[in-house]
Parts: C-alpha cells; structure tokens; sequence
C-alpha cells in the first residue's frame, strides 16, 4: 500500500442552515486503494466527496490530497486539483450544448491536451462504457443511464490519479452496472486510488473492498472486507488491464 | 493561449444555444443604430448653433463728422481688445449697397445716403459680445448718460434682446444635445451590460459544471469574450448598414433640404461607422469577460 | 380486474434524429394493476413513460389513457391529462426556487386545492416519504435521494387514478427503497393504477407483480409472476392504507 | 382566477430568482428615462420649430399713390384668400415708428417718411407663404415682368430666401426630432421586450417542470404577467422619480433661460408621468405574457 493520497484530519461540514453534512471525520485513503463509500440516504456521501473536490470549504478540520491542505489551498489552483481528480457526480453534470464526444473531450481540453490525443482517448473511453454509438448526440437525447456513463467516460478519459464516484450506477441495470464497476476496477489496478459512493449492496458485498459507512454525517464503520481480494477477482480476472475488452456493443 | 480553439468554442455557443446571444445581438443592434442617428443629428445640432453664434458681432455705427485719426484710433483700439477676432469697416456706401427693398428705393429718391458707416467687431466668444460693447462704453460723472471711449462713436449696437436670445437658444441646444448624448451613451452601455450579464446568468449552470471538470477562469471566460466580438461586431454592423440604407434613401435625396444648414460639418460616415463599430465590440467583449467574473467567483 | 387504464396499440416512436425509442409497442394496463417496466439501459422505458404524459407525440399506433385516445388530445387538454397522473421523473424535476413543502403543494395548487386541502395534504405525504424536518428546504439543498423522495411525494400527493414511476429508486439505499415500494404498493391497493420502471432486479423478483420487459425499444415479455401475491404481500401485509405508517423519521 | 396566489407567486419569483427580474427592471428604467428626457426635448424643438414658423407673414407694400377703393378692395382679396389666416394694415407712420436705431434718425433729419404703408397676411400654414405670393402675382403677357393683380401694390415680400430657410430648418428639426422619437420608442419597447425574453428563457426550465406537473397556459403565466406588472411598475416610478429629482435640482434652477424659447409648451410633468408609467407597465405586463408563449407552445 502507497502513501496517503486522501488524509481526513476531523473534517466537519455544517451547511448554511445548520444541516450537518459531515462531522469529526477522520479518516485515510492510501494510493492504488479501491474503497467504497455507503450509507443511507441524506448520510453525507456525496458532502465528503464535494469536500474533496472542494465544491465547498469544510467548517473545520484539515483535508489533504496527495499531502497538500486543500483547505488552504488559493482559489486560482483549484482547477488544477479538479483535474487530478476524475469525478462522476450524482446529478451527472454533463454540459447541455454539448455533444458526448464533445462532453468527454471537455475534461481533455481543459488540460491543454492535443488534438491527436483527444481523438485518440474520447472514443476509446466511451467505448469503454458502451456508448460508441452515441458520440454526437447531445445529453437531452440520452436515456438515463447514457448521461450516467458519459459522466463515467469523462471522469476516467485523462487517467486521473485519483477517481471519485458518487452513485456510478443508480441509472443502470444490474448488468451494465457490473460491467462498469469492472471497468472501475480494471482503472483501481492501474494504480488509481478509486472511492465510490453507492447504494448498490450486492454489489459492495461482492466486490469485498474497503467499506466507510456514514451515519447522520458519522464515520460509523471503516473496515476491510474479510474475504479480500477474492470472489470479484474472479470476475475481474480474466480482464487484463493491457486488453480492456467492451462494455457492451450499444 | 489556444485562439483558433477558443473561436471554435464561441461559434459553437452560437449555434446551439443561440437564445441569450440573439437578444446580446439585438441590443447591441439596436443602441448602435440609435446612437448612429443620434451623433450626426447633435453634431448638426451644436454645429448650427455655433454657426448662429458665430454671427453674433457688435457694430459701432460712426458720426458722420469723425476725423480719420479718430476713425483709426478708434480702429486700434478696437483691433488691440483681446476679445475681439477681427474688425471691419463698413462705409456709408457699403451700408446702402447692402440695403434692399423698398428702404432702397426709398434713398434712391432721396438722393442722400442717410446711413453712417461703421465697424463691426467680430468676437473671438460669441459670449464676450457684452464685455466688447462695456469696453467702449464709459459712464459720464452723474452716471446717468452712456457716453463712448472715442468721440467718433455715435452709437454701439450689438442688438441686446436679440444676442441675449441668440446665446440662450444656442446654449440650450447644446446643453440638451450634449446632455442627452452622454445619457444616450452611458445607457446603451449600460443596456449591452446589463443584457449580456443576463445572458450570462442564463447559462450559469454550464460554467459551474466547466469549473468542475477543472477549467480555469480564462479558459472559461475566452469563448465568452469572442462570442461578445463577434455579437458586438455583428450588432454593429447590421447597424451600421442599416444607417447606411437609410442615409441613402431617405436622408441623401433630401439633404438639399438640409444642406441649408449645417450637412458640411456632419460627422464623416466613416468615422462615425468606426466609433460605433469599436465602440460596439468594445462593450460587448468588455461586458462579457466582466459579467463572467461574478459566476467564476463562487 | 377493471377496464383498461393504459392502452397501447401499434405504438412506435422515432425520436428525430431516426433513433428507435419504441416500436410497435402494444399493450393494455388494467385499473388497479402494478406492472413493472424493465429492461436494459436505454431500451425505452423512459420513452414509453414519456409518451403516456404526452411529453412528446407517437410516430404512430393510437395510445390510450382511460379510454381517451391521447395521440389526438387538445394542447388545451394536456395539462389535464397530467394532473391524472402522479408521475416521478427519472431526473426529479422539482422547481429550484421552491422548497421541499411549495414543490409539492404546486401539484394541488395546479388543481386548485384550497389552502386547508394542501396545509393538510401536504406535510402528510412528505411525512410518509421520510422527508418531515426538510420542509423548508430548496431542492439544492437536498441529497440526491432525498430530492428523488420530494418527487415521489409530489406524485402521489393529489391521489392521481393513475401513477408512473421512473426509477424512483436510484438514488435510494435498500431499506428506504423498500419502504418506498412498499408505500407505492399502499397506493395501489387503494385502487391506483401503478406503472414502476425500475432496475432493481431484488425488488422486482421479490413483488411477484406483471413485469413489461423492455430490449431495444420492443416489448419482448409480459408476464404476470409465478407467484402472484404472494411473498410481498407479507411483508407489507401489516400495513393497513388507512393507518399508513411514516416510512423514516428524518 | 386566484389573484392572491398569483401575486404572491410573482413575488416569491422576484425574491428567489432576482437577476433576471432585476435586469428587466433595469431595462425599463433606464429606457423610461431616456424617453422622459427625450419627450419634453421633442416637445420644446417641436414647439419652438412651430413658434419661428407661426411668424412668418406675407408683406404686401401699397404704393404711396393707391386710392382708398383700392387699398380696400385689396384687403377684401386677401381676406377672402383661404390661406389666409388674418390681414393686418400698416400704415406708413407705423412703419416709421417700428424703425429704431439710426435709420430713424436719418428719417427724423429728412423731414419725410420714406416708408410705404403695407398689408402684413398671416397664413394659415407657414408653407402657403408661397401660394399667397402667387395668388397676388400676374404674369405678363409677354411672360417677363412680374405684374400684381392690384394697382395698388408696389411690391410683394415674403423674404424668399428667409423664408425658405426658416421652413426648411423648422421642417428639419420637425423631423429629426419625430424620427428620433418614434426610434426611441420603437427601440425601448424592442429593448424592454428583448430583456424578458431573455429573462424567460433563464427560467425555462422551470417552465417545463411547471407543465409537466399539469399547470395549465394561464396558470403559468399570470405570475410572470403579474411581475412584469411590478417590474415595469418599480423601473417607470424609479425613472420618473430621477426625472422629478433632475427637474428640481438642474432644470428649475436654470428654466429662466430654457423660458426664452418655448418652455411654457413644454409637456406637463403629470401627464408625462402618467404616460411614462403606463407605457412601462403595459410594455412589461404584455411582454412577458406574450414572451412565454414561444416556451409555453413546445
Ligand atoms: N447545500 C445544502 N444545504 C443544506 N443542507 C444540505 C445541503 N446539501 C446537503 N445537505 C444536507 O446534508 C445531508 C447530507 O447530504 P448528502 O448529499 O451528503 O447525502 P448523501 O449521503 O449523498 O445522500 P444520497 O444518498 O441521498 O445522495 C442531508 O441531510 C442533506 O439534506
Ligand atoms: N430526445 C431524444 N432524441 C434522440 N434519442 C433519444 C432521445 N431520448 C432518448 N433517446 C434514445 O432512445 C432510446 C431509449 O431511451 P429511454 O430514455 O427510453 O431509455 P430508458 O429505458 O429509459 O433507459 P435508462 O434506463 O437508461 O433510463 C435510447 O437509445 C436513447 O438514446
Ligand atoms: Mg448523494
Ligand atoms: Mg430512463
């Protein structure tokens, strides 16, 4: 196990009226590490993982990434944290006058990346989530489970160090759903410390991760799944990160 | 900086979401074709009434018995007055020749010149008239009759109701011209600002999800910028062809009409298109990259 | 069994850009039913949900709701139509600048519910939601599944004939989804019409109800489940529609 | 139709989601202020336009031999002219005495009067001045020399070139000033439609949320009509209030010399006001119900 690239150091969010989001978190992340997130809904799930992507600033405590105060961090540097971190969030985010291509390209550009590289990566990444067939349509004209996987594609297409998904596949039937947090795990193997919010128990049993469970902003449970590295191996065994195969054809 | 990527990005914003930049366009349009019409016409306007103004002189009508030292002397002194621009000196002749009418026909039959010669001062400010006609005025001891500097004057004239009137009329259409064109200007920039700003507000969920996939402020703010040029300088230029359009069908065949009085000192077309044009970039592409800061804040 | 409430026939839709959202769909749902809709990601339920609220027009075939045939309903009429249905949209569609209570007292107002009526109404299906102490919250200020459960109480707040749900557990963990279920499940036995489009494969196979199954936009199953009324019956046997329970207190 | 939860709608709108309600407000105001200053300039240029106009005359110099019957006779003539609004005679002592300066003088030291006596005809509209002359004129029959159509006339005046120079500016200004009028109303109704449409499509999202939920055309617009009402209502009372404010501290002081010209025809403050208001309201009220028709249709 690598060093700390997420360090919660008694992280308190208490929202403008006086909701608690998150209270006296303490916690760690280390590199290449694939940990899940769970909890009832209106927990604090998706409150820890803005925090990290500094939607908003904690009321108290320290946050670091990759050994850096975020809370301290100046505002100019912020979209260079963002870009480190590939994000999928709850409510999709996907820009409305934008196609799919141009959507999963957006997180390229931003980064000054070049032309071959974007054609290179975009299609490659929405291939990977099943929606070879749907680059140029625009987030309007998707089911709900497309938006999901285009948000999915975008935050993975720069292999960002450090990946964060709140609820990848509440739109999604469980085979897709499989399919993709294959894929998530074939990205954690590559050396991406991975953390997922979901609500997906079958799924979090299966895959015998790490599991954080909040509780009314709580950090209740922080523990290892016994049987570790075993059963969602098996499935995942035979995907060689090296080969990555297909999602699914549409 | 990737401008050739940046264009590509505002053209987009133009096509598919065409709604907020429609209405930039035309407001843009619409303040440019206002002022387009408004410049030339307080440029006529201030023109006129300076050239009204410039009329304005003070004439020192002469006894019939003044010496010639005296006439020049009192030249001197007039040509010496900081106030005045110049002098010339009308001759009784002069004075009749530029009589018509009746009153002409009238000297005819008379066979005697009954009008005096005199010099007419021309001010440098039409607004010194009075400190010209005071400067020859002088009061005699009891204060009571108006006697002149020289004794050759017999009497000073600068028609006071009429200059008094003059300079009123004159000064209040400059004050309003003047007046209602710096409020023209500072309202259209205000108007562009303020439609921009709202076209802005309208896809502020777009730049709050850009700077969530990491884009920096200026990466965000570029496209608006360029989409703000081509806005502004699309606004501008229907405007400008339409005041073309209209100045040639509808102001050219009739300016005979108001050649009359003052179509020479009118604006040049060209640096009037000019001044819009910049000026409608300007605000526009100014407006955009300001307003943007506000949703960049946050 | 009642007359039909839902009726398709020969029902195709062809989004503009020539993709296939349904095709040749035809089916009926009777009063009083629960049917579940399922089927892979971006098969067509949403589309089937979407042309029953008239969202958009059939390329063809006739649809009918309670006997009307709606492909030919006034624009005047539409809104109608819509306070008929209590419908959940997969992306919740609450009104950002309206609270928690003003969102769903807008589906009564529409109607013209008197004061006493919503002050009643109200509070009493957010209670039954889990949703009492965020009255007065705005949408923005709600996790993703409590903003789903402001969408399921507006829904079901003006007592519609006829309910459609689209994945109105998504966004839900498991207990809270059951408890959903089993509040949608109250709903119908008080003689509501119900249609769930869902991904939640557990809940399905445990309600034992008809399932429409869904693949590429043709209806490829209908069928009622083996054991009809059987196992979920039990669970929400206890639970009387006239004393209905809170689901959760927060 | 339950107006007190319309309003109470319009105004939770104006409170929640105030940029676009405050852009709007913006719009009409400042649009209410350029007409406010705008209307009153119009009403002075029109009016003073009309008052340098409105003296214009035709003058008709009788010859000093002219008998009685046909000095007579030649004012029944202009009398029964339906050009002709009035006919006033002047005789050859009044003429005297409306002389000043040093003609008078001369005049006093001839001993005779030179000037002729003369009929002055006011006409109904400044520009029949021309047709007056030529209903007084004969063509000779070899077609050369100017002859009158009564002995009694010496000679007709009516300062041609004056005349036509004065009719010419007047018309001018008429319509440079009618022209920006209709300009600036046209446009603030464009500007003022243009910004709630704009400020509609911000919110056409909830819009749809709105439909989608059962709420029927109406239901959904009387809020946005009801705050139109108040948008428009706060940007015309702001306006009027800053006119009022720029009225007592610049103009009042300063009125003696706008007096000279036309100040007494300038419109009244209550009526503009009136005008003013009503205009922004009905423009904001009807824009925004006509505005979300286009979102209300899909
Ligand atoms: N902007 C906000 N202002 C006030 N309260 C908020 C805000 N955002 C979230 N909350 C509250 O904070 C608590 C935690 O919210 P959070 O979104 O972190 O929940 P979650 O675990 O992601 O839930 P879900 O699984 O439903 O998405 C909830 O009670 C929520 O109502
Ligand atoms: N407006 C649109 N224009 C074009 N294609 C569309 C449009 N809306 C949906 N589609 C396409 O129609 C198909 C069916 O979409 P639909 O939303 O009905 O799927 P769904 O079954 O609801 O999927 P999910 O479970 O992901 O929500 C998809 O392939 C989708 O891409
Ligand atoms: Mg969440
Ligand atoms: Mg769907």
């Amino acid at each position: 196990m690598g060093s700390p690239v997420v360090e919660f150091d008694h992280v308190t969010k208490i929202y403008d009226d006086g909701t608690v989001g998150l209270e006296n978190a303490t916690t760690a992340i280390r590199q290449g590490e694939f940990v899940f997130l769970v909890g009832p809904t209106g927990c604090g799930k998706s409150t820890f993982i803005r925090l990290l992507m500094k939607e908003f600033e904690a009321t108290e405590g320290t946050l670091m990434i990759a050994g850096r105060d975020i809370t301290k961090l100046s505002r100019d540097r912020i979209p260079f944290l963002r870009r480190n971190i590939g994000a999928v969030f709850q409510d999709f985010k996907l820009l409305p006058n934008r196609t799919v291509y141009d959507n999963v390209a957006y997180s390229l550009l931003v980064t000054g990346a070049s032309r071959a590289e974007i054609r290179q990566k975009v299609p490659h990444s929405l291939r990977l989530v099943g929606l070879s067939t749907k680059l140029h349509n625009y987030p309007d004209q998707l089911s709900g489970g497309e938006q999901q996987r285009v948000s999915i594609a975008r935050a993975f297409v720069n292999h960002p160090p450090l990946m964060i998904c709140d609820e990848p596949t509440g739109n999604l039937d469980p085979e897709t759903s499989l399919g993709i947090m294959q894929l998530i795990y074939r990205i954690n193997r590559t050396g991406t410390t991975v953390l997922v919010a979901t609500h997906d128990k079958g799924m979090v049993d299966r895959m015998k991760r790490r599991v954080i469970e909040l509780k009314d902003g709580h950090l209740v449970r922080d523990e290892r799944a016994a049987g570790y590295t075993s059963e969602f191996n098996a499935y995942a065994a035979d995907l060689d990160p090296t080969n990555e195969g297909e999602l699914r054809a549409s | 900086m990737n401008f050739r990527f940046f264009t590509s990005e505002a053209i987009r914003t133009l096509r598919r979401n065409s709604a907020p930049s429609i209405a930039a366009f035309l407001t843009v349009m619409v303040t440019t074709l206002v002022l387009g019409v408004f410049i030339p016409i307080t440029n006529i306007a201030t023109g006129a009434a300076n050239d009204v103004r410039s009329r304005l002189l003070v004439e020192v009508f002469l006894n019939d018995n003044a010496t010639e030292q005296q006439v020049a002397a009192l030249r001197k002194k007039l040509a010496a007055n900081s106030d005045v621009k110049s002098v010339t000196y009308v001759s009784k002749e002069d004075a009749l020749a530029s009589l018509e009418g009746p009153l002409e026909d009238a000297s005819e039959v008379l066979g005697s010149n009954p009008l005096p010669a005199s010099f007419q001062a021309v001010p440098n400010d039409p607004d010194q008239v009075s400190q010209i006609v005071a400067s020859l005025e002088t009061t005699s001891a009891n204060g009571e009759k108006k006697t002149y500097v020289s004794p050759a004057i017999n009497d000073v004239q600068n028609r006071e109701d009429e200059t008094e009137k003059i300079l009123s009329i004159t000064g209040g259409v400059k004050f309003a011209m003047w007046g209602l064109a710096i409020l023209l200007v500072l309202t259209s920039a205000l108007l562009v600002g303020n439609t921009i700003r709202l076209s802005i507000y309208a896809r502020r969920r777009e730049v709050e999800v850009m700077r969530m996939v990491g884009a920096t402020n200026w990466f965000i703010r570029w496209p608006f910028v360029i989409e703000g040029i081509f806005v502004g300088a699309a606004g501008g230029l229907v405007a400008v062809l339409m005041l073309l359009i209209f100045k040639q069908t509808i102001i050219d065949p009739v300016s005979d009409k108001f050649a009359l009085f003052a179509a020479p000192e009118t604006i040049n077309f060209v640096n009037l298109t000019l001044i819009l044009m910049v000026a409608a970039v300007g605000i526009s592409a100014a407006g955009s990259g300001l307003t943007l800061r506000r949703f960049l804040r946050a």
